[in-house]
């Protein structure tokens, strides 16, 4: 086991690492504010049904997703948005899947918890808590078997270290050495029971059991998130075998946008000290800031950026069509 | 005085803590069923009442703490497992089908399961195809469990009570749009026997017999069936196993004109099975062959439009029964 | 020269080795299925010629490697997963039912889930009520996938490599009292389409529908019903989903008279829904109710004497038949 | 993690030690006995179906059923006749059952893979590979619930590891502090594949993982298992929770009585020199004749006497009738 939490002394700045941290800091942004809207048109009961929200764990997801390549896997989860926009998909068709328009990564027919999207690799979220290990990992054994050095993640919320599904694919990864990496984003609660009720023992030693390399990082941090993902991206690439990655992380709002009142599980002084101490927005503009990567009106540009395409990205969906009624039959078989 | 009200929710709840109250073996197991209650809400208050010790919150695991209820039961205690969405019964097959089904007779009648699976059913609730399903056809087929589908607060109440103090594995699907749907309850106490069937309209010209989320669309569509001078009986089974075969037959024969609804999908469904009961049944009475409805054969689409066309509603089927009656 | 013969096994094995050379895609996932080549052998010979990165001995996780096949599917392969004996599938019904069912339709068509899983049904082997059910109800009446019932060996090579070649989960059901059957089988390549019955006796007096298992047992049945001068129609669906609706429905007009066979329970099972399928279609030409026979509703048992009166055979088929015929 | 493969010194010979271990001999021969006749039966053609002998394991069963009283609960498996035996069922209404005979435990319901019964605490045995992990940790749940000492045992093959549903009830038993013992009959087989091949990494550091008491013992040694299992019964009764104990072991026969060609698998070198070198009835027997526990005179009288009852028991199964045909629709429903 590796814990990384620390981030070694940075060599000499390179023009690709500083292009790398702005483009880093823009996803994030581009997640933090997706998902803003998406609590505004749930308010607004623009959106059917409910989401759940990544506010507070976008460096997980875009640290993770920086360090794969357009062509490797990812499985995702009910807690998808910010995964998907990691990886690649843009937010208008986004948008427009969570409204259930025709212009959706699945036509609107999976909405918020089953977005998938074949050209950047992703899978699709999973609404059934841990029902993607075993794709992630048989997407792992493709890739192997079929002679490619593509590598699969499947990323989780510790709720689904109850889900034994997770442990015989483990087992399976490990016998054989397939390029799987098992994120799990220990953002501390399953829905409205914090993680320490229903997980004795440790988190990773459920993996290290197996035998499959380990490690755990600060899930705010960015820079030790992609750090210690690159390591392992490469590792898995070069036929190293599987790991499993804790990534400690806080999710800002609710279980989902309905779940207001909070309180009889988790305090507003805990939610307070994790979006002012640990924003993982915050700790990389404090990153680019020191090191002179970017001033304070450079940031205020990408954010206005940001906003610019998911307002516009917003439009594009409310002003999206429906599928037609008759494609309710369409696509149950290929 | 006037009938006391409850909603759907608050009648399950009522059962819950009246069995817990009268029987000390009698527990609640699974996710988030304690302080929060369930994300329904449906379980509010019981922790306050009987302590983290008889509603008990479990990990993210169905198989696990199903089996562990399967335990508990054969040991003396009445467990009360909760799966949260009727979808994720998959995870619990195995110990639901292979164990608690099948220890009585296995063991020749020398163990017994007294324990309740309570679950979801149900669409249009904009969840898409992986928590929408209504799944009760898979145990309805399964010799061993017992398997029950409440329509109203009234028969959620009663229904729930006797499937506690049933010493079989009975499992309980609740219709998660109905949690909110009023009706009379009567304060004092009462259940109602496992494997009998209620009118819930009478009626001369079709039947429509329905099940849990149906039954409110059939008895919608019995009032837009009345208007066009069409007398439509609701028959409700109220449980798919046992099956009160007397009471669905009986009324086919007395109208002549069938549709047979559940929410489930109808190919290999519960509706199959109503069907073929009540074609055999009543095969010398019927004017017109069974019309059976039920989810459109698709999983569940997100997109509003798309679901609402997946389940059939009061519309649909005063349609189907207004032609069945040839007007 | 004389037509090849080849069992029921042989006949599944060639099937696969044919879609393996054809396509380097194909690989077998499960336990015991490399050197042992299953309890039942019927994959013998398998590892040897394709080596163990294509005939994977999997540890005992069901669920784990049937989750493996969907992920292996959806990016470029196409798994064929083994399960032991059919009552193990409740380990892969989330799986099976929550993700490759799903995964088309959810994904708007984008990703595809190109597996087959092969499972056995069928009681009589003295295995008790864990190792004997026959649960293809359950995956029928699930949107999103294919079900395929052999009766024969030609049936069982044909149809399994179309199922290979499908673009969607197809389960493959083999009663594993049937592995030794013997059948021609041509040398020339050929495949059978999922959704096409077979008239496996033509009669003009009754029809039976039967699937797997009770094919012969119709078979058998027809033989002794023609000693009474009756003629007996044996027709096989083959596939529960797709269903070829139109040749049941055809041969039960003919005929006026049904009975339906699955091994499946009858409640809520395949019989279920054939039943409720002619009931409808032939209405107006029916002499009889469809009378369903499948497995009694008991888990089965063990006891000899017992387990032989829980499924259909010739001579109960025989004499239901010969009543409804008036015989 | 303990490793108990030694025992300590003995200390003085009491009266009950020395009745005990010629209690557990005779426990202990009454299982090869019977397995060799169900062998017997099977070649004769007067067994319906197969069954699973428990012949090289048994001072697993005996030595923790000599743990147990006869109200705590056990959980077997397929391979069960053993554990059946050691908790107190009699050899008669075992092969009852084995023959499918009304007199059996099950009235020959269950047969082989399911004979349970309430009065020696057996919850049955399960053919679903770790299909009663879930059982006995309800039943210890119970126990616990229900403010009583007992404790459960759950014994399953190594092959169960790989089931998920293990993983998921040992972190309940964990968090719940259950009197549960899971008790990991490592017999180096799944079926006709060795268990390296399926197994990844280690077998304790799974239980160790969820922060379940593990221990390592001699499975062919049952002073052993007896010390260990006693620790550990004493521990869970006291409320120290649950444990997970390995069991290395070793099945003398085939998979099954059918599987009689297994050098595909494994060598009879293998099995010769654990037949010969390894035998637990062996092995107790020296231990007894070097502390003058027994002569040889007396354990051949043991033996002889053994043999006696299970001639007499299988006899009494052939003779005995078959259910009535009506009871097949009885017992459906309670
Ligand atoms: C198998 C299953 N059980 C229960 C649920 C209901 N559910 C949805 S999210 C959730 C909590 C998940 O917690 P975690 O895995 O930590 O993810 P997070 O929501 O914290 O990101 C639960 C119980 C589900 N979707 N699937
Ligand atoms: C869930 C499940 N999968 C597969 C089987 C078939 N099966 C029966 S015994 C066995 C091997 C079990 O190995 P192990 O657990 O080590 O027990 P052993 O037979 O060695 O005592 C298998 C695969 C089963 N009974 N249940
Ligand atoms: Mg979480
Ligand atoms: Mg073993």
């Amino acid at each position: 086991m590796t814990i990384a939490t620390m981030h070694p002394e940075a060599g000499p700045v390179t023009a690709a690492e500083h292009e790398k941290w702005l483009r880093v800091y823009r996803k994030m942004l581009t997640i933090r504010l997706f998902e803003e809207h998406v609590n505004d048109l749930y308010t607004r009961a623009l959106m059917p049904g409910l989401a759940h929200l990544y506010s507070g764990e976008e460096a997980v997801a875009v640290g993770i997703c920086e360090a794969l390549r357009i062509d490797d896997y990812i499985t995702s989860t009910h807690r998808g948005h910010g995964h998907c926009l990691a990886k690649g998909a843009s937010p208008d068709r986004m948008f427009a899947e969570l409204l259930g328009k025709e212009a959706g990564y699945c036509r609107g027919k999976g909405g918020s918890m089953h977005i998938a999207d074949p050209a950047t690799g992703n899978l699709g979220a999973n609404a059934i808590v841990g029902g993607s290990v075993g794709i992630a990992t048989g997407a792992a054994f493709s890739a192997k078997n079929r002679a490619t050095d593509r590598v699969a993640v499947c990323f989780f919320g510790e709720g689904a270290l109850g889900q034994g599904s997770l442990y015989e694919v483990m087992n399976l990864a490990q016998l054989w050495k397939l390029p799987v990496i098992y994120v799990c984003e220990n953002n501390q609660y399953n829905e409205y029971t914090h993680y320490r009720e229903t997980t004795a023992g440790t988190i990773l030693g459920r993996a290290a059991a197996f035998g499959v390399e380990t490690a755990l990082v600060d899930g705010q941090d960015v820079r030790a998130v992609h750090e210690v993902a690159s390591r392992l991206v490469k590792r898995a690439r070069a036929r190293g075998g599987p790991a499993f990655l804790q990534c400690d992380t806080y999710r800002y709002g609710g279980h989902h946008v309905g779940d207001i009142n909070r309180e009889y599980y988790r305090s507003k002084q805990e939610e307070y000290l994790w979006k002012t101490e640990r924003d993982p927005i915050r700790i990389l503009a404090n990153f680019l800031l020191d090191r002179g990567y970017a001033d304070a009106a450079s940031l205020d540009r990408i954010t206005s950026e940001v906003r610019t395409t998911i307002e516009a990205a917003v439009k594009f969906a409310i002003d999206a069509p429906y599928p037609d009624v008759d494609e309710v039959e369409q696509d149950v078989y290929a | 005085m006037p009938e006391r009200e409850l909603t759907f929710a608050q009648a399950v709840r009522e059962a819950l803590a009246e069995e817990m109250r009268r029987d000390s073996g009698v527990f609640i197991l699974g996710e988030d069923v304690a302080e929060a209650g369930t994300p329904f809400k449906v379980l509010s208050g019981l922790v306050e009442e009987f302590g983290s010790q008889r509603v008990v919150d479990t990990p993210i695991s169905e198989a696990g703490f199903t089996g562990v209820a399967v335990g508990a039961a054969m040991t003396g205690m009445r467990p009360v497992v909760d799966i949260m969405f009727g979808d994720f019964i998959t995870l619990t097959m195995d110990q639901m089908v292979n164990q608690a089904a099948k220890v009585h007779y296995m063991s020749g009648g020398h163990w017994k399961v007294p324990m309740v699976m309570r679950t979801t059913l149900g669409a249009t609730r904009r969840s898409a195809a992986q928590h929408s399903q209504s799944l009760q056809a898979w145990f309805s087929h399964v010799p061993g469990l017992k398997v029950v589908l409440p329509s109203t607060p009234y028969d959620a109440k009663g229904l729930l009570k006797s499937a506690i103090r049933d010493d079989n594995p009975v499992v309980f699907f609740e219709d998660k749009m109905m949690y909110k749907l009023k009706g009379p309850v009567p304060e004092e106490e009462y259940t109602i026997p496992l494997g009998v069937a209620d009118i819930k309209r009478a009626g001369d010209d079709i039947t429509l017999i329905a099940t849990s989320s149906m039954v409110q669309v059939a008895l919608g569509a019995a009032n837009l069936l009345l208007k066009e001078g069409i007398s439509a009986e609701v028959v409700d089974p109220r449980t798919t196993w046992p099956l009160d075969e007397k009471t669905l037959i009986d009324s086919a024969q007395k109208t002549s004109r069938v549709i047979v609804l559940d929410e489930g999908y109808g190919r290999y469904g519960v509706t199959s099975e109503l069907a073929a009961v009540v074609a055999e049944g009543a095969f010398y009475d019927l004017d017109a062959p069974v019309k059976r409805m039920g989810a459109m054969h698709v999983p569940i689409p997100f997109s509003p439009p798309l679901e609402d066309v997946t389940v059939p509603t009061e519309e649909t089927v005063f349609e189907v029964a207004r032609k069945m009656c040839g007007k």
